[in-house]
């Protein structure tokens, strides 16, 4: 099966402005977008360039915008996306080459969060003892990859580059909820900020494009709710 | 001392304009629900725009205190609410000197529309009166 | 540009983030180097769990699990190191749960474990549980919780810069001491040096010269093959771990967690074929075995409708275990194959996997350059680019991860230890001058070359075919030939990109390199071995050999070629015996 | 951006909502003023009342009741999310609710507004 693959293309020392090139590949239905990125960069033009390593949506590294949503390469196929596959860098943050974008903003944003465990009561001499029920609190914010896709899928974080974004709010939900976590108040107050939960306005867009399934909306509104006082 | 939410977690002081923004577009969303609606039903589905002359207003839809009130009620959530959203969108939208231009100008107008409507609500005599 | 330090970090998997806290955490001026994320690192992507005899749920001690950890590795185990291992895991998985670490819990809220191939009671009775788990996505819980102690104690991150070099004061194969590492800075194709007294490699495996491996595309042995270039050995090459359950033709990993869970391997016929080759341990026998037993299996014309591949089946272990504690791996199945774990078994086949050479160390994680552990002053190696060797000729499930937490944090150590001994070095003089040139050729050559894709292609190619689950002098000697002859290719591989910024093509034909290296090393040291040990399966012999063989190799590079030389392995306390299940 | 990227029913249900909130905002301006001309000027009003009763201008109503009732009911969706997190899960499910609602209400509603206009 062949397939019409459009790459928004950047060459910072030599392009003005991206622009789109198509490119004709044969593949697999099974085939991910990723594949079909190799492919491009070994028989076509090795000088497309785009950020990978695991290959299988582990290590969040090629998040991308795919016909239209924020996606991982490596995690969708070709036959869930149909013989024209459009592939952009990620919305929302300065694009340095090709399908590469800037993350040293992105991965500041996630450090203003406080994103470690913090107690200071002496450690006992085995484990902390806590409850499975304690456990499955933050469990689905666990799985955070810091892909990107979630935060650049914002059109309130597009708006407003200021916003701290759905994935540093995740992060810092996974501490908020952790029983063995004493640092709540902290980052609720850093939450509190202007740039902080309240930009959410509950597009849903964060959920669609996580790659790892985390209900994103909801740990926020967790957050929110924990700052009002009302319930989490 | 921490203050402690429902959810168990301790939370913070205050969380400043923009909690209690967040706060009200909720609270005046419900009261609007129930105003608003209310509102246009009466003035849409309980009687005709075509019947809805100025005479018709203070004779019959404001001969009481409590109709004025709650209007005048539904003006100020109305106006809070919706300024505070075009607040948002503006700040979404515009930066810099021109952000500060709309905002002012919004205000600005927000101020005169509530001086109109509260003027009238209060200037123009009941019937009975 | 120059950054003096006084210690530096290549690598920011497990191993190497630990050490960086270790070294923040006393207060060493420290920079991390990393050509990824740090959190993109592919400790990420262990999905099983991590060992330490806990005994949260059973009866479990540490000599047990060292025990396991020789016999697994074919008694090619250096006993004081697994000594070492098996003793630390428990500290540093309490440590890791005081760092924050979500382990799944016991109902009294104590950390949860699960049974993990090869992994015994009371010296081989039976299953143990014993590998501690958070969901199945331990690896990436430890990489996450690691890097977050070290944003919280300050540590210093150098993001996507590639070390291309290591520097020296002197020869390292004559005494020299390490100086620091000459990086690559993607952003703008900058060389930077980086001057410090200690040095630590933590650049992780080298699954990608095999055609279908789990491991990441980054996966290329930097480390290892610096070392190498710069006159350091390298040890037991021969033996690379193929894990029985890899996705068919991609290799994406279905970790052993579900079978420690309880999922089972079936042939064509339906049969759970494990009972003929481990009738005690079954599908939870170690790695080597498996993988062995399933080749067995598909040449034997039960493969899946006479195909290479085998079934690995999870449906009755019912939804709850399956969403609760394999949700990623379900997750792999669907997506990548297409198939519903449960209600359908997932085709699997053996996959290239871990690396159980590397860059010999002694116990404190120092690099040592000859059988008498001389060791190279200011350099150390810890997670699967080392080899210190606590898998021997195989590893254990689990045991790797335990490995970077057990190793990185004593590399961390001791390199606080050192640093505060030494000066800084000086400058070196056109230090980055030997790679700028190295690069600049790749880069300026005419375009007419063969491109990086087709060379790694035959490599993994070859690899795959011929140096894989079983092996022989035939097949050996043929990828012999084959790699020299890509080695040759590989001097005229020309790149597209001319660029400066992001030039992943130029990047990837360096790591081409170390591939290439380190292949002829594999090669090499396969052929040379002629017993049967653990990972290393040789057909013409398929007897283990402890007269002969129960030895380390050292690889040395030569003029065409590796140099083997071979050590004694530190037997204290297990004497080998032969291996059965 | 807010037009290349392919949202689903969140962004829409949002867009929606924002579109709505700034037509009933511009309304309420309108309306404002004139109920202040009722108070100034009865006979101004009575003018404009006349707009309001024409079919173009029933047709304006039938759209702002409209906008009023789709943005209400979001609002209510919001709010239900603000207040019970774990019914994010549902949040399309609402969504489509929402449009039940407002398709089994707003369509008599609008018949009533317009009846006049259509000679019923
Ligand atoms: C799919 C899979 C599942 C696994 N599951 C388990 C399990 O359940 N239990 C277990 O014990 N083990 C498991 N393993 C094995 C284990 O995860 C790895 O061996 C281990 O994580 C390696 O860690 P590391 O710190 O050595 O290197 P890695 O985590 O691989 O990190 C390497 C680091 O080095 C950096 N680097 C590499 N080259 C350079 C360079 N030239 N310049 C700068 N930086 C460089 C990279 O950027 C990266 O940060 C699994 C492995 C795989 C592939
Ligand atoms: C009838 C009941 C109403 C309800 C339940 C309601 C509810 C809400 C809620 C909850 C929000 C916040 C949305 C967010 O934070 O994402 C909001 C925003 C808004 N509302 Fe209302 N509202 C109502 C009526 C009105 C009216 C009458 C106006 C016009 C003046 C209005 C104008 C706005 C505007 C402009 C916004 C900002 C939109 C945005 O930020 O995207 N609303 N509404
Ligand atoms: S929350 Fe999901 S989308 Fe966002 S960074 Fe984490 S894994 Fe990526
Ligand atoms: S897309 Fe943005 S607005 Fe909130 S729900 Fe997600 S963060
Ligand atoms: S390559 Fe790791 S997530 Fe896609």
């Amino acid at each position: 099966m062949d397939v019409n693959l459009r790459i928004l293309r950047y060459n910072p020392e030599g392009d003005a402005a991206p622009h789109w090139e198509t490119y004709q590949v044969a593949v697999d239905p099974m085939d991910r977008v990723l594949d079909l990125l190799i492919k491009v960069k070994a028989e076509q033009d090795g000088s497309l360039s785009f950020r990978r390593s695991c290959g299988h949506g582990i290590c969040g590294s090629d998040a991308m915008l795919i016909n239209g949503r924020n996606r991982l390469a490596c995690r969708i196929r070709v036959d869930q996306l149909g013989k024209k596959i459009s592939v952009a860098p990620l919305p929302g943050l300065p694009v340095v080459k090709d399908l590469i974008v800037e993350m040293s903003g992105f991965f500041g944003k996630y450090r203003t969060v406080k994103p470690y465990l913090i107690n200071d009561q002496p450690e006992p001499e085995r484990e902390r003892r806590q409850s499975p029920g304690d456990r499955a609190r933050f469990d689905d914010t666990t799985k955070c990859i810091l892909c990107a896709a979630c935060t650049s899928s914002c059109p309130s974080f597009w708006a407003r580059p200021e916003y701290v974004g759905p994935a540093a709010i995740v992060q810092a939900h996974r501490f908020i909820f952790d029983s063995r976590d004493e640092g709540a108040a902290e980052r609720l107050e850093i939450l509190a900020d202007e740039n902080g939960v309240w930009r959410c306005r509950t597009i849903f867009n964060c959920v669609d494009a996580c790659p790892r399934g985390i209900n994103i909306t909801r740990a926020i509104l967790e957050v929110s709710s924990a700052i009002v006082g009302r319930r989490g | 001392m921490a203050l402690y939410s429902r959810s168990g977690r301790p939370r913070p002081q205050s969380g400043g304009f923009e909690l209690a923004a967040w706060y009200f577009m909720r609270l005046s969303g419900v009261a609007l629900f129930v105003l608003a609606l209310t509102h246009f039903s009466l003035q849409h589905f309980l009687s005709d725009p075509k019947d809805q002359t100025a005479n018709w207003i203070f004779t019959e839809a404001w001969n009481s205190v409590f109709r004025r009130g709650l209007d005048w009620l539904m003006l100020v959530f109305v106006l809070l609410h919706g300024f505070l959203g075009m607040r948002t969108v503006t700040m979404d939208y515009l930066k810099g000197g021109k952000r500060t231009l709309v905002l002012s100008v919004l205000y600005l107008v927000g101020a005169a529309v509530f001086a109109m409507g509260t003027i009238v609500v209060f200037t123009v005599k009941l019937p009975g009166a | 540009m120059d950054h003096p330090f006084d210690a530096i970090v290549v690598g920011a998997g497990g191993a190497g983030l630990w050490a960086a806290l270790e070294l923040a955490r006393e207060g060493v001026n420290t920079a991390v180097l990393t050509k990824l994320y740090p959190t993109r690192s592919h400790t990420g992507t262990a999905q099983g769990g991590v060992c330490a005899a806990l005994g949260n749920l059973e009866e479990d001690h540490w000599e047990w699990h060292m025990f396991d950890t020789v016999k697994g590795g074919d008694y090619l185990v250096d006993q004081d190191a697994a000594e070492i291992l098996a003793r630390e895991a428990i500290e540093t998985v309490i440590e890791l749960e005081h760092m924050g670490l979500p382990f799944n819990r016991t109902p009294d809220g104590k950390i949860d474990q699960r049974r993990f191939g090869g992994h015994t009671s009371n010296y081989g009775e039976g299953p143990v549980r014993r590998a501690c788990f958070a969901a199945d996505r331990t690896g990436h819980m430890i990489l996450q919780t690691l890097y977050q102690q070290c944003i919280k104690h300050g540590v210093k991150f150098f993001d996507e810069f590639q070390v291309v070099d290591l520097l020296f004061e002197g020869d390292p194969a004559k005494g020299g001491r390490a100086a620091g590492v000459v990086a690559h800075r993607l952003a703008d194709g900058q060389l930077h040096t980086f001057r410090a007294k200690a040095v630590l490699l933590s650049t992780g495996g080298f699954g990608r010269m095999f055609r279908i491996t789990s491991n990441a595309h980054s996966l290329t042995g930097d480390g290892v093959a610096l070392c190498y270039r710069h006159g350091i050995p390298i040890q037991d090459m021969e033996f690379f771990q193929f894990h029985p359950t890899g996705i068919v033709g991609i290799g994406i990993l279905l970790s052993e967690a579900a079978r420690g869970e309880g999922g089972t391997l079936l042939n064509d016929k339906g049969e759970r074929f494990m009972s003929n080759y481990a009738p005690k341990l079954m599908e939870l026998a170690p790695r080597d075995m498996v993988s062995r037993a399933m080749y067995q299996e598909i040449r034997a014309g039960r493969g899946i409708g006479g195909k290479d591949y085998l079934y690995l089946d999870v449906r009755h272990l019912g939804r709850k275990v399956i969403e609760e504690k394999l949700p990623d791996i379900t997750d792999f199945a669907r997506i990548y194959q297409g198939v519903e774990p449960l209600k359908e078994p997932v085709p699997v086949q053996p996959t290239a996997h871990y690396a159980m050479g590397g860059i010999p160390t002694n116990v404190f994680s120092e690099v040592v350059r000859d059988d008498k552990g001389t060791v190279v002053p200011g350099l150390f190696a810890a997670g699967e680019c080392a080899c210190v060797s606590v898998h021997g000729a195989n590893r254990l499930g689990t045991n790797s991860l335990v490995d970077l937490l057990v190793f990185g944090r004593r590399a961390g150590r001791q390199m606080a230890r050192y640093a505060g001994k030494v000066e800084r070095p000086q400058p070196i003089a056109d230090a980055v001058e030997p790679v700028r040139a190295e690069l600049e050729a790749i880069r300026g050559r005419e375009a007419s070359g063969e491109s990086v894709a087709v060379i790694r292609k035959e490599l993994q190619d070859v690899m795959m075919d011929n140096v894989g689950v079983y092996r022989d002098a035939t097949l050996l000697t043929a990828a012999l030939a084959k790699v020299k002859e890509l080695e040759a290719r590989n001097q005229k591989v020309a790149i597209a990109d001319r660029g400066s910024v992001f030039n992943t093509e130029l990047l990837e034909a360096q790591e081409l390199g170390y591939l290439l290296d380190l292949a002829h090393v594999t090669v090499s040291a396969a052929l040379a071995r002629t017993e049967s040990r653990g990972a290393h399966s040789r057909e013409d012999f398929p007897e283990r050999d402890d007269k002969k063989w129960l030895k380390h190799s050292l690889a040395f590079q030569g003029k065409d070629g590796p140099t083997l030389r071979y050590k004694d392995v530190s037997i204290t306390r297990f004497q080998p015996k032969p291996r059965t299940y | 951006m807010l037009f290349r990227y392919r949202g689903s029913e969140g962004m829409v249900a949002w867009a929606f909502h924002r579109i709505s909130g700034i037509a009933i905002f511009a309304f309420v301006l309108l309306h404002v003023f004139d109920i202040f001309l009722a108070g100034a000027s009865p006979n101004a009003y009575d003018d404009l009342l006349k707009f309001y009763a024409s079919t173009l201008g029933r047709m304006m109503e039938v759209l702002i009741g409209a906008a009023l009732f789709y943005h209400a009911l979001n609002g209510i969706r919001i709010l239900l999310m603000d207040f019970w997190p774990r019914l994010t899960v549902y949040h399309k499910q609402i969504w489509y609710a929402n449009w039940v609602i407002f398709i089994g209400v707003g369509l008599p509603g609008a018949f009533i507004i317009m009846r006049p206009a259509l000679g019923l």
